[in-house]
């Protein structure tokens, strides 16, 4: 190679090398061009066929389900008794199933979203490094662990220590057990996404808090958590979401009993555990039991669809930019 | 601010500085009192958590490990304790992840590609993300649903008692219409459930990497495609593959979509083909775990220390991964 | 300083699809007629909008073949978006679009039927923050040319070198071609993306702000590549600093609320400017 | 203290209009000395010198500090160099005022001839108003009214040979009045530089006001 | 440009402890002695760490009270380190300390045992990239004050409205004090910045490279700004910008490798330095 | 073109030195013409002062530039101001030297007095010995050398009062030779404000090196 003697001649020489060699063909590239992109949005579409599926079906089978002699919409909407598997006096009113589902929603929550923040504040604000490089992990694998898991877990420690150790009245199936479960279950979602959230702050948001003298008790709760308000709101909002459409553990620990209650210590029906006795048992497709749960999913689905847009709603209404 | 907007005129003349001190100093004493109290606070809430954990382990370990052995992982289900093992749902639940991550992977990371680097600003496009975050929040019994009306009963177009059987059932090369609850629905049917996972995290990559390398390319005469397959690809790769793994993690511990298919709960074989019957651990985990004997309660909690070993294995390859890519980072 | 159209860019201005720029190699190639500067892009006439937002109105401005062009305004005058039309990096901004005559070597640059490639080829563009890609630095200096070109391996190790000593980068660089381009400093960052943008053999430079992002000493080793490179190509630069502009640039344009308020040599607009305006703003008057 | 462009601009011409104005009056008093024979005037103006100089050197200083504290450009780079280079010229003006006052105080001490000849006393006037008129125009930055006084130095240099014809006349028809008459022609001589040096002022403005050096065009 | 300590920084250069800064509102009000320029902060023997890494090196430098003094020097030369020691900041930074003497006003700025949350009071900070807090403006402003005092509601307005004044901002927001922030422009925001800093009645400013994310209008603004301050304020400013510290400053000081080199009225520095260094860094020449 | 900053001032160090040269080529050949009647001599140096000119508007316009585009400080901004004002003293010596080649050639035409008087030649020769020191002190940026100007400048200061008596003298001997007398003393006056001039530039280098003003102290 010629040694270049300075800036100009190198830049004439570049130029010149930069024509050398043989050009690619524009006719090609226009042409994989075209084709990627189509083979993508392909990909795109198929995401909102399976929603346009699942509405179709439910609501489908609903329409099935409403068709039928012994239901009636009016009832489904208001009623307050849900018996549909108790011989002649089937009573399709979904209150009952809705009250369980969030009772048992509640009780995750009330546990699961303050500690969830607290922790999310302590890892992110207070930890030392090396304690948050272990705990971080710790969560990743609470998070990780299947709700099946929590299922057993409630049936085997929780509810024995609620038993012994509480009251006696809590009996092998309640909705106390299945909350907490489900608490736990959420927690590791509600700390990681608001610790997310945190860090998302920017440091100099911090610097500027210091700097005016906060202490760090200040600099968190009055700048910091503020600041991530709309992360932390979503991360909450998605944790419910998740725990009114749990499933394994509810249908392990809270037991089969439909009924309209707010008493921890009873055992109770969440939608999806209905769902899961209906599909695990042997009705047949075209009964009237089988076609209720597609109701049941219906409503499931709307709630949770509500859930989520207003999630995002909140995320979108509040998100403070940092560039 | 009414005080402000009525009188127009005469500011007040007091420096800053003199009204700041003007007012009572709040009690240095009290402010580190609370700031003290606060880190306690936080204190045992980490603790809680990371206690809960301990208790789950410790307690899954001492009922499981007893039933713990090379046989436990090689024999089928039985009604008798203890002959029981988990030899077809490990192999149920390794197929049928397989199909999901075959299918999800591609599906998810085009998804992804295509709104982030294609999809033009419009209606569409935006309904499509909308879509997406949406399905995120579908509880995945809801997924079971769709999978056993789409896939195992493919929208009964054919007759399950009649179905169309194309090559050797006991053949790998095997094909039946409609799919009935085998691997194949299976698998799918999880690919659905991680699908808007897989989406949302290789978007969440994809615009990790800066919109200075994009312009970068697209300035020295690149394609969209050429800028996205050399540079945004290549950038969020370690990403993208750190959330495929948290997905797969997911899909190998649902047990709700799979249990609407309509799967048996006792399975004496392992799949051959796609079409084979199949169970998988978690199923197996609740089926034990719903029973009144302790001694498969036992089972139960053996099955589970096998899924968390497979899921902490996963986990740990993701963790790795991350540490790769932030070292390359600095 | 209007100069008469250089032969090249007739007196075609109508909106109708017109054949795309001259093939590369030829335009460039052609002497510009005897007495006039040589002109590489020509602006007149010219609009912009983004959706409904009138961002350059009816500019008229002339930008010499093989001289520093500077575009000096208040922010949010346009500057960006003039020079982003020019290789056309607009195209990528949802509800960007232009009408007017802007040329270049007097093929027309609004053309819908271009071949935005090519052009990007023949006008480079240098970013605000140094933006290597996370490739090696032979990689990154190889990139263009391989999209463009099948080069043998030889010719494109020369490539990669005289790029890399255009950019006054290559003995800093010589022994570790193979590393990361992340791990060099931001000046030698900015550097090697001037080599990489070299590397396709541009006949423009595009560079916006190009040393906002940099601490003194680099931003003076940019300028000083500047004024080396400037007898081999038309730059166009960028810059909210006076200082800069009055140090690196032979010609200085003034933007104002979307138009060119005055254009001239530097050494006039920073001594006598004819206008008002550009006075206040050189003395640093502004607003 | 910290340094505001604008605000120095003003200060600077505030600080050379009032050296113009101060330059100003010593030449009055220097031609109510000459003309008039007002010694006290001229003892003012030879006591007044070092104010003067003082004004340039603060002025001078000032310059340097805007040029190294403000970096200007355009028309305040221009104001600042016609700072320094005016400021210059007001301080060889009170110098050469100086010098003129310094002869009549001479004259003053000896026996000197009554009055100065006709000729001188009109240069003497001619050179007070050209300075008035570029002292005007520098503050109105008023390029018209420096070319009239560019014109107006035309009628100081024919003063000026006038006077250097009176003067050899005089020592032809009596030599003891040479030294005297030498005197005059130096004082002539000085007020003929006056005037060069308030047509030099009048350039200084044009280039301020327009930007372009005219100093050595016809 | 050493001036004898003032009574109060007496000879103590021990490290044992030490008693605190004087408690606030006395120390300032004590008079200089007469025929020194008041001094806010003195370092003598002042060495710093960032783990094992030698940040800065026997610095010596007196801060004059109530003027405007600028920290230039090449990137890395430890400015911002030697800012972010006068208040403190660098106790957020693991690995960071220091040796010898720092003082504000006499009292020990190095000593353990003190109450880095009043010091932060008295010593006010603005940083690079303007940071205001996501709440509204009268929140931002009044953030300081409601951390350190109990204020009557009408104590409060009052405050917040001096505070908006004094940084020139309060006919900008006056009818929007309860809109975000966020809403403001770079310029507004750095003003806020400031307004903030000086709502809990700070004696010293310190300012980290303040305008160099904001475009040249801004920029002019918040000089402006600072220029009016001086009058109250002692402040520190570091800054890249040689014209900057040339426009706003009274007194600068460079440094170089963890050292200052020279330090003096600002007129000398920009027109005859002693030192060659210097001369070379403020004309520019540098590397 | 851009602008380089040390490059800038490189070119106009070399602008300055070449001006100076130029100048003091001048004021030679000025001293052949007026002490060796070299006729040839004083007719260059009429004919080349549009050369001295038109070098210093080209300096200032650079200057100017530099000023503008450069934004110079501390030393570089110094070098900036002598060369302005440097520039201007060497045109003015020009034009002083010129003015007396004129006068040389004047004689030449009538019938003038052999040579010029001991004191008057002394007097060239002492100026322009000063400038040459001048030119080597700023080539060298010497400030002690400049001290040395300045001291020497009292000698040409004596030797102009010594010219203007002889003239005097002279005159009052024979009264014909007056015109002569008058014109040698006008020669003499000219020596001396170069001699100023010099010592001028020297107070400038003093003040570029060391950045002080000395003008106006003793
Ligand atoms: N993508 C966009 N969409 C809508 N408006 C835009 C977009 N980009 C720029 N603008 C607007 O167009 C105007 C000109 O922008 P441009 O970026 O060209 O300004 P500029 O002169 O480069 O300013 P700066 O000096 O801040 O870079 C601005 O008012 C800006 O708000
Ligand atoms: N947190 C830190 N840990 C380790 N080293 C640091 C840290 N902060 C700064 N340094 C080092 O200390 C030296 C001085 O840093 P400092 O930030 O004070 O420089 P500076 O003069 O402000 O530079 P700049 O102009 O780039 O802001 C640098 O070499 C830097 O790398
Ligand atoms: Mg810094
Ligand atoms: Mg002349
Ligand atoms: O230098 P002068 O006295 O001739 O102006």
């Amino acid at each position: 190679m010629p040694p270049a003697p300075d800036v100009v001649a190198a830049a004439r020489n570049a130029a010149a090398a930069s024509r050398r060699g043989t050009e690619r063909s524009r006719a090609v590239r226009a042409a994989t061009e075209r084709l990627v992109k189509r083979a993508l949005f392909g990909c795109a579409a198929l995401t909102v066929l399976s929603t346009f599926t699942i509405l179709t079906i439910l609501l489908w089978q609903s329409v099935g389900f409403f068709a039928m002699p012994e239901v009636s919409l009016g009832d489904f909407l208001t009623g307050t008794v849900w018996s549909p598997l108790l011989g002649d006096e089937k009573h399709f009113g979904i209150w009952p199933l809705v009250c369980g589902t969030l009772l048992v929603t509640a009780i995750a929550a009330a546990f699961a979203l303050p500690v969830g923040l607290i922790v999310a504040v302590y890892l992110s604000e207070y930890a030392p490094r090396r304690v948050r490089a272990v705990l971080k992990p710790v969560l990743e694998v609470l998070a990780g662990i299947p709700t099946v898991v929590y299922g057993f877990f409630a049936l085997e420690v929780i509810t024995p220590f609620l038993h012994g150790q509480v009251s006696e009245r809590f009996g092998t199936y309640n909705a106390a057990s299945a909350g907490i479960a489900v608490g736990i279950m959420i927690l590791p979602i509600v700390a990681s996404l608001s610790e997310d959230a945190l860090r998302a702050v920017p440091r100099s948001l911090r610097d500027a808090a210091y700097g005016l003298g906060g202490t760090k008790f200040d600099v968190s709760v009055k700048v910091v958590v503020p600041a991530a308000l709309s992360g932390i709101m979503a991360s909450w909002l998605l944790a419910i979401t998740r725990a009114i459409g749990e499933t394994m553990i509810v249908a392990l620990a809270a037991g089969g009993l439909a009924r309209m209650t707010a008493d921890p210590t009873a055992e109770v029906q969440t939608m999806t555990a209905y769902m899961v006795q209906i599909f695990l048992g042997d009705a047949p497709a075209t009964g009237v039991e089988y076609r209720s749960s597609y109701a049941v999913a219906t409503v499931l689905f709307a709630i949770t669809l509500a859930m989520t847009i207003a999630g995002d709603l909140f995320l979108r209404r509040f998100r403070e930019e940092y560039d | 601010m009414a005080q402000f907007a009525v009188p127009p005129t005469a500011p007040s003349h007091r420096r800053p500085a003199d009204i700041a001190a003007s007012a009572p100093p709040a009690s240095a004493l009290a402010r580190a009192l609370r700031n003290r109290l606060f880190l306690a606070v936080c204190l045992a809430c980490t603790a809680l958590a990371v206690l809960t954990l301990v208790v789950l382990l410790v307690t899954i370990w001492r009922e499981g490990s007893g039933s713990l052995s090379w046989d436990f992982l090689g024999r089928f289900a039985s009604r008798k304790a203890a002959d029981a093992g988990i030899k077809a749902p490990l192999w149920g639940s390794i197929w049928v992840c397989a199909v999901c991550a075959l299918t999800a992977l591609p599906i998810g990371v085009g998804t992804a590609l295509y709104l982030e680097e294609f999809a033009p600003k419009s209606r569409l496009t935006r309904f499509i993300s909308i879509n997406i975050s949406n399905l995120a929040g579908v509880p995945s019994i809801v997924y079971g649903i769709l999978g056993l009306t789409a896939f195992v009963r493919l929208f009964g177009m054919a007759n399950p008692d009649n179905p169309i059987e194309i090559g050797d059932p006991e053949s790998f090369l095997f094909l039946r219409l409609p799919f009935g609850s085998g691997v194949l629905s299976g698998g799918l049917t999880l690919m659905l459930v991680v699908l808007p996972i897989v989406i949302v995290s290789s978007r969440e990559a994809l615009r990790s990497v800066p919109r200075s390398l994009r312009a970068g390319s697209l300035a020295l005469g690149a394609t969209t495609w050429q800028t996205t397959w050399n540079i945004t690809l290549p950038a969020s790769v370690p990403m993208i593959m750190t959330g495929a793994i948290l997905a797969m993690s997911r899909a190998i511990g649902e047990a709700a979509p799979i249990l609407v298919l309509g799967v048996p709960l006792f399975s004496r074989a392992t799949p051959v083909n796609l079409m084979s019957d199949f169970t998988v651990l978690p199923l197996q985990i609740f089926n034990w775990a719903g029973r009144p004997q302790a001694e498969f309660h036992d089972l139960a909690a053996a099955a589970i220390i096998v899924l968390l070993a497979v899921l902490l294995t996963f986990n740990a390859v993701a963790v790795l991964i991350r540490q790769r890519l932030q070292s390359a980072a600095n | 300083m209007t100069t008469p159209p250089t032969p090249a860019s007739t007196a075609d201005a109508t909106h109708a699809r017109r054949p795309a720029i001259a093939p590369h190699g030829v335009a460039g190639a052609a002497p510009a007629p005897a007495g006039h500067p040589e002109l590489a892009v020509r602006a007149a006439g010219f609009n912009s909008w983004y959706g409904q937002f009138h961002a350059l109105k009816d500019l008229a401005l002339d930008i010499p073949a093989r001289k520093v062009t500077a575009l000096i305004g208040p922010s949010g005058c346009g500057k960006s978006t003039f020079l982003r039309w020019i290789n056309r990096m607009n195209d990528t901004i949802p509800g960007a679009r232009a009408e007017g005559t802007l040329t270049l070597d007097g093929g027309d640059l609004l053309d819908r039927g271009m071949d935005v490639v090519e052009l990007r080829r023949r006008v480079g563009m240098v970013f605000q923050k140094p933006n290597p890609f996370p490739k090696s630095i032979y990689d990154n200096v190889a990139f263009g040319p391989r999209l463009h070109r099948k080069h043998s391996r030889t010719d494109l190790d020369e490539l990669v070198e005289n790029s890399l000593r255009a950019a006054a980068l290559w003995n800093e660089v010589k022994d570790r071609l193979k590393s990361s381009a992340l791990g060099l400093s931001g000046g030698q960052q900015q550097r090697l993306c001037i080599a990489r943008a070299i590397a396709v053999g541009p006949e423009v430079l595009l560079m916006d702000e190009p040393c906002s992002a940099l601490d003194p000493r680099s931003t003076a080793s940019i300028e000083q590549l500047i004024r080396e490179l400037e007898t081999q190509y038309t730059i166009v630069i960028v810059t909210h600093n006076m200082q800069q502009a009055a140090r690196v640039s032979d010609v200085t344009a003034f933007f104002y609320e979307g138009r060119v308020v005055e254009v001239g040599d530097t050494d006039r607009i920073f001594t006598n400017p004819a206008n008002k305006q550009t006075e206040d703003y050189v003395s640093g008057r502004f607003g | 203290m910290a340094l505001d462009l604008p605000t120095e601009i003003v200060n600077l011409r505030r600080g050379l209009l009032a050296m113009g104005a101060a330059t100003e009056r010593r030449v009055e008093q220097m031609i109510a000395a000459l003309v008039e024979g007002d010694i006290e005037a001229a003892q003012a103006v030879k006591a007044g010198d070092a104010e003067i100089d003082a004004m340039e050197v603060e002025l001078e200083g000032q310059c340097m500090r805007v040029l190294a504290l403000g970096s200007p450009v355009a028309h305040d780079l221009r104001f600042v160099l016609s700072v320094i280079r005016i400021s210059g010229d007001f301080e060889r003006i009170a110098d050469l005022s100086r010098g003129i006052c310094k002869k009549v105080i001479r004259w003053s001490g000896s026996a000197a001839p009554e009055g100065v000849p006709e000729p001188l006393a009109e240069m003497a006037h001619a050179t007070r108003e050209m300075l008035a008129d570029v002292l005007a125009a520098l503050a109105d930055e008023d390029a018209e009214r420096c070319r009239e006084v560019r014109r107006a130095d035309r009628r100081v240099d024919a003063l000026n040979k006038e006077v250097v014809a009176a003067s050899r006349a005089t020592i032809e028809n009596s030599v003891e009045d040479t030294a005297h008459a030498i005197d005059l022609m130096q004082v002539a001589q000085r007020l003929e530089r006056i005037a060069d040096i308030a047509t030099n002022i009048a350039e200084d403005v044009i280039f301020l006001v327009e930007g372009r050096i005219v100093r050595h065009e016809k």
